[in-house]
Formats: structure tokens, C-alpha cells, sequence
């Protein structure tokens, strides 16, 4: 059955809530009462229920199968964290409640410092970015207010490899630096000597994803770090893949400046199809000072919040968000750490390498791999098994849907031609890994075997088949309009 | 440990299909001396209910609003979510999803974000929004950099009713971005003059309505101005549930709207995850940041949604991207999605009138206290009151009383006289004749 | 995918909960410790969420569509019911706290009993019944008791229409009564003068269902109460389809003595997949008396629990369940009473049967109706106008599925061939009765246009297809062994 | 009316359809004097913060018991459900789906069912089990009933050690159901002698283990010696938890095994909805009352699940079924079961580790306390003490300080000086070293 859209189910007259009637009082609008109609439909809660339950349905989420996207870290989301998100002492308080009154708040977002503090190895945590890549924005502004603080300003070139997240060039571009790409080995680590050669007095920083977007660890790195030090440089670590060292190294004995933590991927707070995330930032004891609003501190047993730059925080170099960070994301991480323990981040992070390799070393003979293993918690191929297949890295994922599965990142990392990348997680068990080695091989298999067709027609068991983006793209539909509303709309 | 299947079993399996002698092999390209040997130093694993005790313990700290009387507002706004909502949003397959990059096993999602997209522009008044942004005041700084990028100017000009949080985000922004801000003094008065400040440098005007200190002001004169000086008009609402009683930006001539979308479907969760609603104008698409999910047709021609204009976007323009931003707000725009659909037309314009009724009788109810002086003509469901006392003070003695009596001014805006004794004051459909009694008797005792 | 059991997922080792080490202490078991296995499988929890939304993934319920199942009422079930029902002052107390300590779940209790007497029209309930069997159970036992106190234990004919659910006679017979059917007039009720004939000094009570399952009122209700009343007998009326006149009309002004009431039919606590239930029990004055224990009451502004047949109690025929009762489903059915209001009762009923006349009326013509209008709260089919189709009652039912609509009730009730109840309640709206009903028209010209095969093979698209419930029933196979234990139990 | 889509212009419309003037005209058939013209005198309709204030007001008279030191016991347990088993079982499909009487869309609940009746099985040592009962009091009656209809005998011999609620609820069905019972006087001392009153007109004996003073007892020999004279064996459970620790009844020799199941998956709830187990041997599968679930394949060939058996239930038997039962506790069965999938064997065995090591310390402890007599010698995680003065006022006292000590065993045995001082106490995983301090400290007082 179809489901339509709610503004085609609505009629006038119905309602899914029930509020009373509003209380004598004087209106004080000042004019300002809105005339017409804001045309929204109105639906009973039953149908409002199973519209949703419906849609829903048409949704895949690691609940329902094994998910295995490269890079995303879709792990297993505990409905603990959500419970505990809900209590309503962090629930249901407001983010400028008097400080005497949010002291469990306060010291929830001073134990979660304390963590990713102690699992990086690093001296001070910024909490308030929202997602990953507004934590990249935090350090590398931070990165800018101490070379401003040093009389540096004038260094504005970011080294950024090849194979890096759009959003790390995107990011170093936003705040007027000029990105300056560092290309790879074929071993699919950064290029160390094309990377010195690059190192001058206008250089900002490296931004280095590590393990890497290939699922490869940086071995050089340490080498990396001391170079961009002594040429002047910070080094930023994009965390998008810590998954796959948590617990067991940590960066700031890499010699990391700054690192985002994607507590969505690392600590496993749902994506919900989307977001919310959160990206608390790591910093070094370089670039501690520089650390946005608000800052909580413990004085005299009492947590403090500063918000403004004065005193302890005079360096602050501003603000990036509203209020505290995203505090229900905190919760959930925090439980998250707490269930597992050190001793179960060490296997966390054991367990991912180990699941990824496993994936690796059991495919290696029907698909390509572009490097040698180990690998970290990723397991990248790229497209030289379909060679000649006439069934491309899309057809390939996309009939994986048809077996149940999520299918893998596609073409990404951009360096690795038709990439397919692996990432199992922890939290997938060797009965569903088996599974899905031997539906890939069967799949490379029927692909070999001149299956091409069946490939593109892939998938057929969905809600819909593939859709039409570039039409999509072309003429934008971004909204429901009242039939003819769109005729107006086009006249 | 409960989240991990492998058993020893397995893992001594695979190793022999790897090759590997030990899991720690695995690891060889890490420097020998940033390998650790052991766990870090911080507690070993917890259960359920110990994780829960040692939560629940921290959770007590706090004075949860619906356990007294409560009238914190200023950007944040404490409302009744049906439990539906919830439920909803917690479902597996909304929850676990991803971002639906792969349109055939996540029309959920889309269809989802189509709906919030169109809900989005009907409550603003605008042509078309986009699928979320983090939250109000991410959105307000990306409105700005909008506007910079469409006018190729860089000056913003921020009225001082703006939300204090919200002006420092755009002002840091713009110092390590490379733009100007000009910054109204705090428009407590409701007498700002913003029309005379812009000038043909100025790429926006941001403005705030209801402003923070809970005015409402027609904005059409203001947006007259600012088209005839080439500059955009950006409207930021903290407190969405007034656009169910009171005139929308589109209608006053707004260019780009920025709301924060947390009273629709959200708590108040000590500020976060929260929901940032963002719309412009048709022409102005293709400058927009964020996701946006449009309709098409699947290869058997059925409707279906995809994300969509991600040219727009980081992954694929990378530094020439229009923002870095890369995720959104899913979850709490469901949620939005989900309470906007509850509400409907009838539920909404109910809901703006209790709120609008409970200000409107709290305020009638303070102006007979002595030592408070109410700040308020026109305003929705907040007003600012001038107390004969510094504001923070009496906040903090109601607050031992348990009685939560608003935001005083001074604490966004510090080192300003001006504001020291006033006190920004919110009333929703959640609060009770009961509760504003014992804000006025409380007020009386400490006024006194 | 298929979803494997948990016994066949399970893996020593593994374990979905983590439970610290138990402290020192000395072993008390006195020699009983369990010296095998249980025997259960180890899984983590993102298997057991995983597994078991898998599952759900493969039932049908209100959330995921229509489902106009006659006699079940199976209507909308709101979120704020489970979670009032959860509120930790209701769902962690325990059923022996100290009175003093459960006052609220005792004005609870009570003020569920005020609104379920207040509808219907009855001066005192019984709480404790877990479901609506159960509520016979105890109606019919509290005649049997009254019959006793009366001296007239000799009554135990108890006089059944042959439309009754089949729990009627079931219940009659548990306690000793013998049963004695009661034909029905072409009208579909009761016959009335068949029934007087069959009054007499032996007669303990007529158990009747109004509005009856052929979803007609008993028009003659009140002749049928004066009579059964006057030969001495008590009036049991079955209360599983009081949604139809909820609100509107008080079974106690139609002379009923007793009648049970399904509070997850009319008041919507969810049914689970197959309960749990709650029948609580309104008795007549005549009946009152001898209500099972415990009962709640109030004395000086406190509220009490009389647990012993003593005191005002002394009548009561014994008790039928540990503790109070339901609880957990008394709280979801005050919240949805709340909810409703009076005022949104009478509508309830209204909608409901308004719902019911309207498929009723629109399919007249193209299925047969075995009864003239207007019916009650649903609507009955018989098969007559598969009438050489080849096409079963089954059949059609089945074929419904595919459509994406949970089948009405079939083969019930027994009085008219191939029966087809359909109930579908007032919590459905009219575009969705209106592609209902369009898909019923579509199949039944189909099926008189001879596409019998197309029925036979439906479902198609379900997770299974039809099932061999003979085979099941031959040979059960009642649970999982492991490999090789099969053959060893043949042995 | 939130619930309710129709519309007045719908109403109309289909009132047109059906040819009727009004609603009211529908109910034509319904005595006119029976007919009401309007609502009956009850509140009018409320939202949904409405009906939540004025439940929440009624719940918070109550004491729950995760907010205090808390030991009671008696048929209930509080025991910690982890998150994921609610979360589950609100699952729409789950939560608002029928008995699954159309096995294609069903095979979630029906799966569910078949690995239930198996873990059952399992715990309970029998061969086989129905899809669950009401909860473990009406299973009891159930498994007496059976016992009658397998031997064609009508007495039933109940054990003093069987919890009072459950003997009583079999007392009140022989009553009116025509059977007779010899029960034991309360066997709180362990002497009991259940053997010798087994006779040639005995059909079942029926004991509790732990029974209802804590005691745990090995059965075997009363196994063999009701087997001897022809009559089942009938043992009840009220903590199933006990049975990841002692050995199961099946092992020693019983017929049937009754069960409540609610200390796995489902809360106190003050009494309901629980969910009762029933299992027994292959040869009285045919007897057994309630819902079976049986294991057989689909048009394709394929294993599938269906209700089977259901030739001995009420909606096909009528008068000659087995039960007039007809609903099982479908969704506590649901919740047992994935509470019991994240435990498995590791996870039980520890767990009921964990209950007997509380309530093995609580004994030492309350050992020390001078007017307290610990009456226990074998227990699992519940035991009796013998006060110094009556339960009931001790317990009193104590719930006046918060402290919930446990259930006087006067309450369910009254008018027996006997038991007028004694004490039935738990504990379980939940309870602290803080908790059973406070316990000892407040009976130390209330006692001196």
C-alpha cells in the first residue's frame, strides 16, 4: 500500500491533540495576529500513528540488518542511552536554569570530558560542537585564534590528503584558509616526503583523517606530527574513525593538536536518519586556551559555567552554538562509556579491527582489494573484480539491498577507483559476517558469471527501485504544493 | 560485555582466517610507542542497573522544569509533547537509520523530510526550507554567510533584540570568516532603529521575532528598506509556536527565516539536540546550506524522494562548498514533523492561543507587584520585566524557594546596567494559575 | 532474510546482560542447587534487538494498518496509555506494600470502578478478572453463589443462544452448569418465545451478548431480562461488544445483572498478540454481594483492601486471582477514559456504529448481507455471494491480505454460513474505509469474474504463505531441540 | 477528540450513503427508554497533559519501590528489566497486533510464542509448554483442573507452603466447580508431611519451591510417592528466577510446573499484568489448557509457525473445552522472552547467583539483630523471620520510615496466631548493601 503524504490525508475539522480552551485574557499581539490560515492538515492521532509507523517501515536501520557503511560506524544503539536521555533531571531542564539548579547536568558534561579527555591522552575538551563537521570548524578555528594570538595570521595554507572528507576542505575554506592537497602512496598512506616538501612558513596545518578514509593506519604519523610542529603548523586529526583505536592508542601520544570526536560513530548515540550528532573537540595543551564558549569548571565543589571570554576563559576565541552543546547526545555517550569501561573500549576497538579484517582476508580471492592488510576497522576494495562485468560499483551495492543488506560506502574514498568500503563494527557477531562474505562472494560470483542485467535492475524488492536524481536535480520539488498551487507557481 | 558478540571461540577463528597471530598483530602499523598494553585508566565495564544508578544519581542533581513552577525561556521553551512523538521517533528504523543516501531502503526518511521541508515554508511563509539544520542558532549564522554569498557583501547588521547566543555565534564567525558585524545595543525598548544602519555594504539585517526580550514588531517597513539598499532580510524565531498565532516573516517580507524548531516535538534537554528550520525564497534555492530532499520518480515511475542539489553540498564540492555542514537534525525534525501533524491548523492556533493567554494573564497578574515593572506591549508567550532589584539575585533566591522565575538579562549580557535588573519571563500552555501564584507570592517576598 | 530461532543463534560465552560478580556469602540452597545446564542460548543484546525486531517486522497490528476484525475491536491504542501505565507510581509498586503506602493506586482502582459503574448503569464492579473469560468466569460463579445463598443450588440450566462466543458455554460448563442453546429468529436474535418456552424452576441464567455477534441489538432485551428475571434465573449479558453503545446506553437500565467488560476491547489497552486482558465485572444489586475479593473501599478519606471474606465482604464467593487485578491495564483504560470524556464516549459509539452501517451500506450490493440494517457496531457478510465462485470465506479473507488489510473475522459467528464479520470501529477514518471498501468491491467482482486460483494462492506477498495447520496438529512439534534430540525422544 | 477522524462533513456524508437521518437513528433498535439523549455524568473530555497531571497526581501518593529500601517479596519481585525489553515490546507490530489466528502476517508473535514454550520448557525441566496463562495463581487452578481430568479423580491435596492467594483461588473453584481440597496448615517450619494425606482419591498434589515461606525442599521422594497412588505431582513457582539456580521441578519428578513468570521481563505493577508459565509432560499435551504454538511448514515448503491444538479451546469446543480461558499474556510472554534471549544461560545463572547472595547476606545480617529469629535453613533469594512483635505493626512502623520490610505473613494468613509474628522478606540483584543497612537499622529500632 502507498502511503501519501500528510497533507494529502488531511481534512479541515479534525485534530490529533485535544488543548482546551484558552483562558479569558487580553490579547496583546499588537497587530501582529496572523490573518490567513498557516494550511496545515489536520489528521487524528490514530492516522498520524500508523502514517509515521508506516513510513517507517520503509526504512532500513541497523535494527534491522547488518549495516556495514564505510566510515559511518553504524554500530549498535543501546536503548539504555535512551532511557537515560529521557530522565527527566536531564531531560526536562532548561540550558539557563540558575546554575545551582543543574549541578547533575554540570557534572554529567565534566565525567564525559573526563573520558574523552583520558581516551585521547589530551588536556582539554571543547563540548559544544554539534556534529563532526562543526567540530573540524571548532579546531580549526582554534587552530587560526593561536596563530592570530602567536602574530600568525598570515599562515593560511591547510595540507589536506587526497583522500580526505569533503568536509575537511570544506571546513578549512569556511574560515578562509586555502586548502593545498597532499597526495598518497600507493600504499595508500600520505605521501611524507610530497608532504615535507609542502611544509613552509604560510602553513596553518595538516588535517589527517587517522586510521585513514582507506582503513589504514598512518604509520608515518608520528613523523607527520613533529614535521607540521617544527615547520610552525598544528596538526588536526579528523576523529571520524577513532571506532578503530578507542581504548587502545591514544592520539595525543600521537602527537595530535586537536581532534573532533564523533560521539555518534565512536559512542554510538543514534543517527537517527541524520543527526542529531555531536562533535566535542580535543585539544592540546597548544591550543587548550583557545577553546569556544561555554566552559565548565569545578570551584570549590560547585560547578561553574563561563560564558563569557573573561577570567579562565578570556582566550575563548567565541562562541559556536547555543547554549551547552548537544546535551541529550551526552547522556547517551557517557552510558554508552560507562556500560563498556575501559576494559570494554579496549575490546571495542580489538573486536572492530578484528571483524574488518576477517571481511578483508575472507574476500580477498573474489573481490580486489587496493592494499595490503592489515587493515584497521575498514575493509576497502575497489572495482577491478567487476572489470569488464559490465556491473559497476552501484549495481554491485545496490543488489546487495535485495539480500537484506545496507549496502557499503560506494565511491569513497575518492582516491581508489570504484571504492567499496567495508566497515562491520564491534557489535556485528561471525554468524552475520559469514552471511554476508558468502552473499558477497556469491554476488561477485553471478557477477562474473554475466549476471550484468540482474545487477542493474537491482534492487527489486524495495519500496521503490532506483530513483531518478538527476531529474530530482534538475527540476526541484522541495515541497508539497495544493494541487494548482504548482500551475501558480509556475506562471 | 553486552554490546559484543564475538566470543574467544570466534576470535581465534578468524585470526587463523586472517593469518593474524593475535588480535594485537592487527595494530602493527600503529608507532610501537603509542601502543598501549592495557586499558586506559577509567572504570572497567558496568550493567544496567549500576549505569542507570550512577545516571539516575547525577539526574537527581538537577530540578527537572515540571516538578515546580517554571518560567525559563529565551531561546529554549518548555511544551507538552504527545507521547506519541516519542514513541514514534524511537522506532528502529527511524532511529538506527542513516542518512538516507540510499533513497530505495529509506523513502521513510525522505518522504519524512519532504513533509517537514513543506511544513516548514507553510509556517514561515516562505517558498521553500531545507531538511534541518543543527539547531536556531547554527541556522542564524548560515543564514548570514547566505546572504553574504547572494549579495557578495560581507557587512551583517544584528539588531540588539537578537538572542544574545546567537549574535556571539555570527560575530565569531565573522571574525575568523572574514566578515563585518555591526550590533544594535540591547532593544529592550522596543525603539530600535535599524532602518537608518543599513547602507549599501550591508549584505543582511538579522532580526529576531518575537525578540529576546519577547516584542513583536512588523518587519515590513524593515524589509522595504533593506531590498531598496540591496541587502537580504533574515528573521530569526526562538520560539516557533508564535508562528501559530502571529504573522509569518514571509508575509512581512523576509528573505531567509531561521527558527529554532525545539518547542514543536523537542524537550528541553538542557539545550540540545534541538532542530534548526531554515527557508528562504524560491530564487534563492541553490544558496541554501543543508540537506535538501525533493521529489522524483523510481525506475517504475512511482512518486518517490531523494536527497537532492548536492552539488551544493561538502562530499561533493568539497572547499567550494556553500557550508561544511554535514549532517542534520533527523531525529528532531521527525519529531517536529510528527507534533506539527498532531497539531494541524486547528492544533496549532489552539496551542499559540493558550500560549499567548498565559503570558497575557502573567503579565497582567505581575504588573500589581511591587517592584516589578512589566517591559510589555506587544509580545506572544514571554515579556521582559524590570524588577527593583538586580535580576539575577532574586532569580537565585526564587530558585532556592523552587520556583524557576526566568532568564535574567544579565546573564547573556553581562557588564551592561542597562539590563541588570531585568528579567525575561516565559509562560507556555504548561504552566498552571497555580504555578503563576506562587511566581507572584514568591516575587512579593523577595521584591519586598 | 529469514530470522532463525534463538536456539539456533545462541553461542556459549556470549550473553546479552552484564551482572557484576556476586558477593562473599555462604550457599543456602540446602543440597537443591540446579546441577545441569538450562540449556539457553547466549546472545548479545544487538542480536536480541535485532532478532526480535526482525519479528516484529513480521506481524500485522493496528500501528501497521486497517484491521476490522469483528467481535475484537481492535481500535486505536494511544502512547500516553503505556505511558501512564509505566509512571513509576504505578508500575514499581508491589501488590503487598503496606495500604499506606499504595493510597493512589487504590483511587485508582476505585476511580476506574466509579466510571465503569457510571457507564454502565451497575452498582458495583469486580476488579479482579484477567480477562474477558475470566469476567464470565466470575459472573457466572456469583450467580452460582447467589443461586446458593438463595437456597437454590438445583438451578443450573443456563441458557445460551447459538450465536454465542464459543467462551459462553465454556464457562457455564467449568462450574457445573449444563447448557441449553437458544435458537435464533431470521432476524438474527433471540427467539423469544423459544427462549420462555424453555424457563423453568431449574433455570440458573441466560448468557447473552448484546449487541449480538451477528452485530444486531437484542431489541427484545428487556421482555428477555422481565422473563428471566420472573422464572427466577439471573441476566448474564457478555459485554464484549459494549463499544457499540458505550457512552449511550447503560446495560443496567436493559435489566442485566452481570456483565464483563473487555477492557482492551472498548477501552483500548493493547491486546499484545494474543493479552493480557482485564475483565473487570459489574454486578447488580441482586449480585453485589457476593463480588470476589479483594475489594477496594473508602473509610475516613483512607482507602482500604478487604482481602478476607469478613466484614462487609462476608458475601464474596472467594477470589479468582492473586492480588488486585490488572493494574497495568486499569491505568491505560482510566487514561483513555479520561481522554474521552464523557462527551467523547457518546461519540465512541456513535462513529463506531456509524463506521459499521456505512460498509455495511456501501457493499450491500455486491456481498450479501444476511440481515436487514441498521446492525451495531459491525457489519456481518455471508458467503452467498461467492455462490459458485469456488471462491471460500477463507479464501476471500486471505486474499485481503495482500491488499495490505488485516482479514475481518471468518466462520463467526457459527449462525450463518461462511460468515464475514467486519468491525471497524470508530477509530478509522473515511478515506480509509473508502479504499476499503473499494478493495472488497474489486475482489468480490473479480471472484465472481472466476479468478478462483488467484484466491486459492493468496497470500502471496506475506512472510509466509498459507499454513499447514493440519500437519501442525498431527505432529506438533511444541518446541526446539536440539539436533539429534528429535531422534532421541523417538526413541 | 484526538482519537476520533471523523469529521461532521464525513458524518454527513455517510449518514447520506446509508440513508439514515441521524447517528441517533442507527440505534433504533435499542429500547427507547433505554436510549439516552446525552453523555452520562462523568468529566468531559481532557488532553493529553490534563490526564497526565491527574494520573501522575495518583501515582505519586504511592511509594514506588526503586525510590526506597525495599525487600518485599510474596508472589512479586522487583527485579531489573533491561531497556531494551520495553522498547521492544512497544513496537507497534508487537503491541497492537491480535492473536495471531492469521498465521501470514503473524509469524513474529507465533515465533515468539514457539521459542517461549521452549525456554520454558527448559527452565522448567518438563517437556513441553503452552503459550502462556494469565499469570502463575490461574495457572495453578488450570494445572489442578488438568490433574483432575487426567487421573478422573476430584481431590486435590495443596501443600501449606502453597502461596495463600493461589491456594485460595483453587479452593473457590472446587467450590463451584465441584472438586474438593485438603490443604496443609501454613509450613512455615519445613515439617510438613504431604506423603501420608495422599490417598487413592488424591488426583494432584500441589507444593510450592521455594514455597511460600522462602523454604526450598527436594520433592523427589513426594514425586514418587503421589506417582505410586496415581496422582500428579503439581509444583508451583512464584520466583522463576530461582530456577537459573536450583534444580527444576522436572528433575524431581513433577507432572506439571506452574510458574509465575513476571520477575523476568515484566515490573510490579502492583499485581498485574503478569504472565503464567505452564508446562508439562508429551503425554498430557492433549489435556493442557491455554494456547499451544506449534512448529509446521507453509504453501512453499517453508517452516513456519501456527496456533495448533486448538480443538481442545473454547472457540472450537464450546462446552467440552479444556479452559474456558481464551486470552494468553501475549506480550509478557514477549517481554520473558527477550528479557530471558539477553540473560541465556550465563546471564540467568549469574543473576540468580546474584538474588541468593543477597538474601544469603540479608540472613547473616538480620541474624545479628536481636528480636529477629531467622527461620531459614534452605532459600533462594526470600526467607521468613520471626519478630519480636507482630508483622504487621513492625512493617507498619518501618514503611513510615521508607522502609518496605517485606509482607507479614498475617496479611494472607490471618486469624493464625501461628504466623503472627513472622515475616517473609526478599531480596533480589536490586537490593544494595545500603538497603539491607537501613533494614537492619530500622527493625533494630522498631524492635528495641
Amino acid at each position: 500500500l502507498e502511503e501519501k503524504l500528510i497533507f494529502e490525508q488531511g481534512e479541515a475539522g479534525r485534530c490529533g491533540v485535544d488543548l482546551p480552551a484558552a483562558p479569558k485574557h487580553t490579547a496583546k499581539l499588537g497587530g501582529l495576529a496572523r490573518k490567513g490560515g498557516v494550511g496545515l492538515p489536520g489528521l487524528a492521532e490514530p492516522q498520524v500513528v500508523r502514517h509515521y509507523t508506516r513510513l517507517s517501515q520503509k526504512n532500513y536501520g541497523i535494527d534491522s540488518g547488518f549495516f556495514p557503511l564505510g566510515s559511518c560506524t553504524m554500530k549498535h544503539n543501546p536503548r539504555l542511552n535512551e532511557r537515560m536521555a529521557r530522565l527527566p533531571g536531564f531531560g526536562d531542564i532548561h540550558p539557563l536554569q540558575p546554575v545551582s539548579t543543574v549541578q547533575g547536568a554540570l557534572e554529567l558534561i565534566d565525567t564525559l570530558a573526563h573520558w574523552l579527555k583520558t581516551l585521547t591522552g589530551m588536556p582539554a575538551v571543547a563540548m559544544s560542537p554539534a556534529a563532526g563537521a562543526h567540530g573540524e570548524l571548532c579546531g580549526m578555528v582554534a587552530i587560526k585564534a593561536a596563530l592570530e594570538a602567536r602574530g600568525e595570521g598570515h599562515r593560511t595554507r591547510v595540507l589536506v590528503p587526497e583522500s580526505a572528507h569533503g568536509t575537511n576542505p570544506a571546513t578549512a575554506a569556511v574560515i578562509g584558509f586555502t586548502v593545498d592537497p597532499i597526495p598518497a602512496t600507493e600504499a595508500g598512506r600520505v605521501d611524507l616526503a610530497a608532504f615535507k616538501a609542502k611544509l613552509g612558513p604560510d602553513v596553518a596545518a595538516i588535517m589527517l583523517t587517522n586510521p585513514n578514509t582507506c582503513g589504514l593506519f598512518e604509520g608515518d604519523i608520528r613523523e607527520i606530527a613533529d614535521a607540521i610542529h617544527e615547520a610552525g603548523g598544528y596538526f588536526y586529526c579528523d576523529g571520524a574513525n577513532f571506532n578503530a583505536i578507542v581504548g587502545r592508542v591514544r592520539p595525543g601520544d600521537l602527537g595530535v593538536d586537536c581532534m573532533h570526536i564523533n560521539l555518534h560513530k565512536t559512542f554510538s548515540t543514534p543517527h537517527g536518519g541524520g543527526g542529531p550528532g555531536s562533535g566535542p573537540v580535543v585539544l592540546s595543551e597548544r591550543l587548550a586556551a583557545y577553546a569556544p564558549l561555554p566552559w565548565t569548571i569545578l570551584k570549590d565543589g560547585k560547578f561553574q559555567v563561563l560564558e563569557q571570554a573573561e577570567g579562565e576563559a578570556k582566550a575563548a576565541f567565541g562562541r559556536l552554538k547555543a547554549f551547552h552543546g548537544q546535551m541529550g547526545m551526552f547522556v547517551r555517550a557517557l552510558a554508552y562509556m560507562l556500560s563498556h569501561g575501559a576494559d570494554g573500549l579496549w575490546q571495542v576497538s580489538g573486536d572492530a579491527v578484528l571483524n574488518a579484517n576477517y571481511i578483508l582476508a575472507s574476500l580477498k580471492d573474489v573481490m580486489t582489494a587496493p592494499f595490503e592488510g592489515p587493515c584497521m576497522h575498514e575493509a576497502l576494495f575497489d572495482d577491478r573484480f567487476l572489470e569488464g562485468t559490465g556491473v559497476s560499483t552501484l549495481d554491485f551495492a545496490k543488489a546487495l539491498i535485495d539480500e537484506g543488506y545496507h549496502p557499503m560506502t560506494m565511491y569513497f574514498p575518492l582516491v581508489v577507483h570504484g571504492a567499496l568500503l567495508v566497515e562491520p563494527t564491534e557489535t556485528e557477531d561471525k554468524q552475520t559476517l559469514d552471511l554476508f562474505i558468502g552473499t558477497l562472494r556469491s554476488l561477485a560470483e553471478r557477477a562474473k558469471a554475466g549476471a550484468a542485467e540482474e545487477f542493474h535492475a537491482a534492487p527489486r524488492l524495495t519500496p521503490r527501485r532506483r530513483l531518478d536524481e538527476t531529474l530530482a536535480a534538475r527540476k526541484p520539488v522541495l515541497r508539497w504544493k495544493r494541487a494548482g498551487d504548482n500551475a501558480m507557481a509556475a506562471e | 560485555m553486552r554490546y559484543l558478540p564475538l566470543t574467544e571461540v570466534d576470535r581465534r577463528d578468524m585470526l587463523a582466517v586472517i593469518g593474524a597471530p593475535s588480535v594485537e598483530a592487527l595494530f602493527k602499523d600503529v608507532p610501537a610507542a603509542a601502543r598501549r598494553t592495557g586499558p586506559v585508566d577509567l572504570p572497567m565495564h558496568a550493567g544496567e542497573l549500576e549505569v542507570h544508578r550512577q545516571l539516575a544519581a547525577m539526574a537527581d542533581k538537577n530540578i527537572a522544569g515540571g516538578t515546580v513552577p517554571f518560567f525559563v525561556g529565551a531561546g529554549a521553551y518548555r511544551h507538552h509533547v504527545p507521547s506519541s512523538v516519542d514513541y514514534l521517533i524511537q522506532r528502529g528504523e527511524f532511529l538506527t537509520a542513516y542518512t538516507p543516501y540510499q533513497p530505495e531502503i529509506a523513502q521513510g526518511t525522505l518522504q519524512v523530510l519532504f513533509e517537514f521541508q513543506t511544513q516548514v515554508a507553510l509556517l514561515t511563509g516562505m517558498d521553500v526550507a531545507n531538511a534541518s539544520m543543527y539547531d536556531g542558532s547554527t541556522a542564524c549564522v548560515e543564514a548570514v554567510q547566505m546572504a553574504n554569498r547572494v549579495t557578495r557583501r560581507t557587512k551583517a547588521l544584528l539588531s540588539g533584540g537578537l538572542h544574545p547566543h546567537y549574535a556571539e555565534i555570527v560575530e565569531t564567525h565573522a571574525k575568523y570568516g572574514g566578515f563585518t558585524v555591526v550590533k544594535g545595543a540591547p532593544d529592550f525598548a522596543g525603539t530600535e532603529d535599524l532602518i537608518a544602519q543599513i547602507d549599501g555594504e550591508t549584505s543582511c539585517v538579522v532580526v529576531q521575532n518575537p525578540n529576546f526580550f519577547g516584542r513583536l514588531r512588523d518587519l515590513t517597513k524593515l524589509a522595504e528598506a533593506a531590498h531598496a539598499k540591496g541587502a537580504l532580510l533574515i528573521v530569526a524565531v526562538t520560539e516557533v509556536v508564535s508562528l501559530g498565532a502571529i504573522t509569518p516573516p514571509g508575509e512581512m517580507g523576509a528573505d531567509i527565516v531561521v527558527a529554532e524548531g525545539q518547542s514543536i516535538g523537542s524537550g528541553l534537554n538542557f539545550g540540545g539536540p534541538y532542530v534548526g528550520l531554515f527557508a528562504t525564497k524560491d530564487k534563492y534555492v541553490r544558496q541554501m546550506p543543508g540537506r535538501l530532499c525533493g521529489e522524483t520518480v523510481d525506475a517504475d515511475g512511482k512518486r518517490g524522494f531523494v536527497l537532492t542539489l548536492s552539488t551544493r553540498e561538502q562530499h561533493i564540492r568539497r572547499e567550494k562548498a556553500t557550508s561544511n555542514i554535514c549532517t542534520n537534525a533527523g531525529l528532531c525534525a521527525l519529531a517536529f514533523t510528527i507534533h506539527l501533524s498532531l497539531l494541524g491548523e486547528d492544533g496549532l492556533t489552539q496551542l499559540a492561543s493558550l500560549n499567548h493567554a498565559a503570558a497575557s494573564r502573567l503579565a497582567d497578574k505581575l504588573a500589581g507587584v511591587k517592584g516589578v515593572e512589566v517591559l510589555a506591549d506587544a509580545f506572544f508567550n514571554e515579556f521582559t520585566v524590570k524588577l527593583s532589584k538586580p535580576a539575577a539575585e532574586v532569580v537565585e533566591a526564587l530558585a532556592a524557594k523552587k520556583i524557576l522565575a526566568g532568564v535574567p538579562a544579565s546573564r547573556l549580557i553581562p557588564n551592561d546596567k542597562s539590563v541588570e535588573n531585568l528579567l525575561v519571563i516565559a509562560a507556555t500552555e504548561c504552566t498552571t494559575d497555580a504555578d503563576m501564584d506562587a511566581l507572584v507570592a514568591g516575587l512579593k517576598e523577595v521584591l519586598a
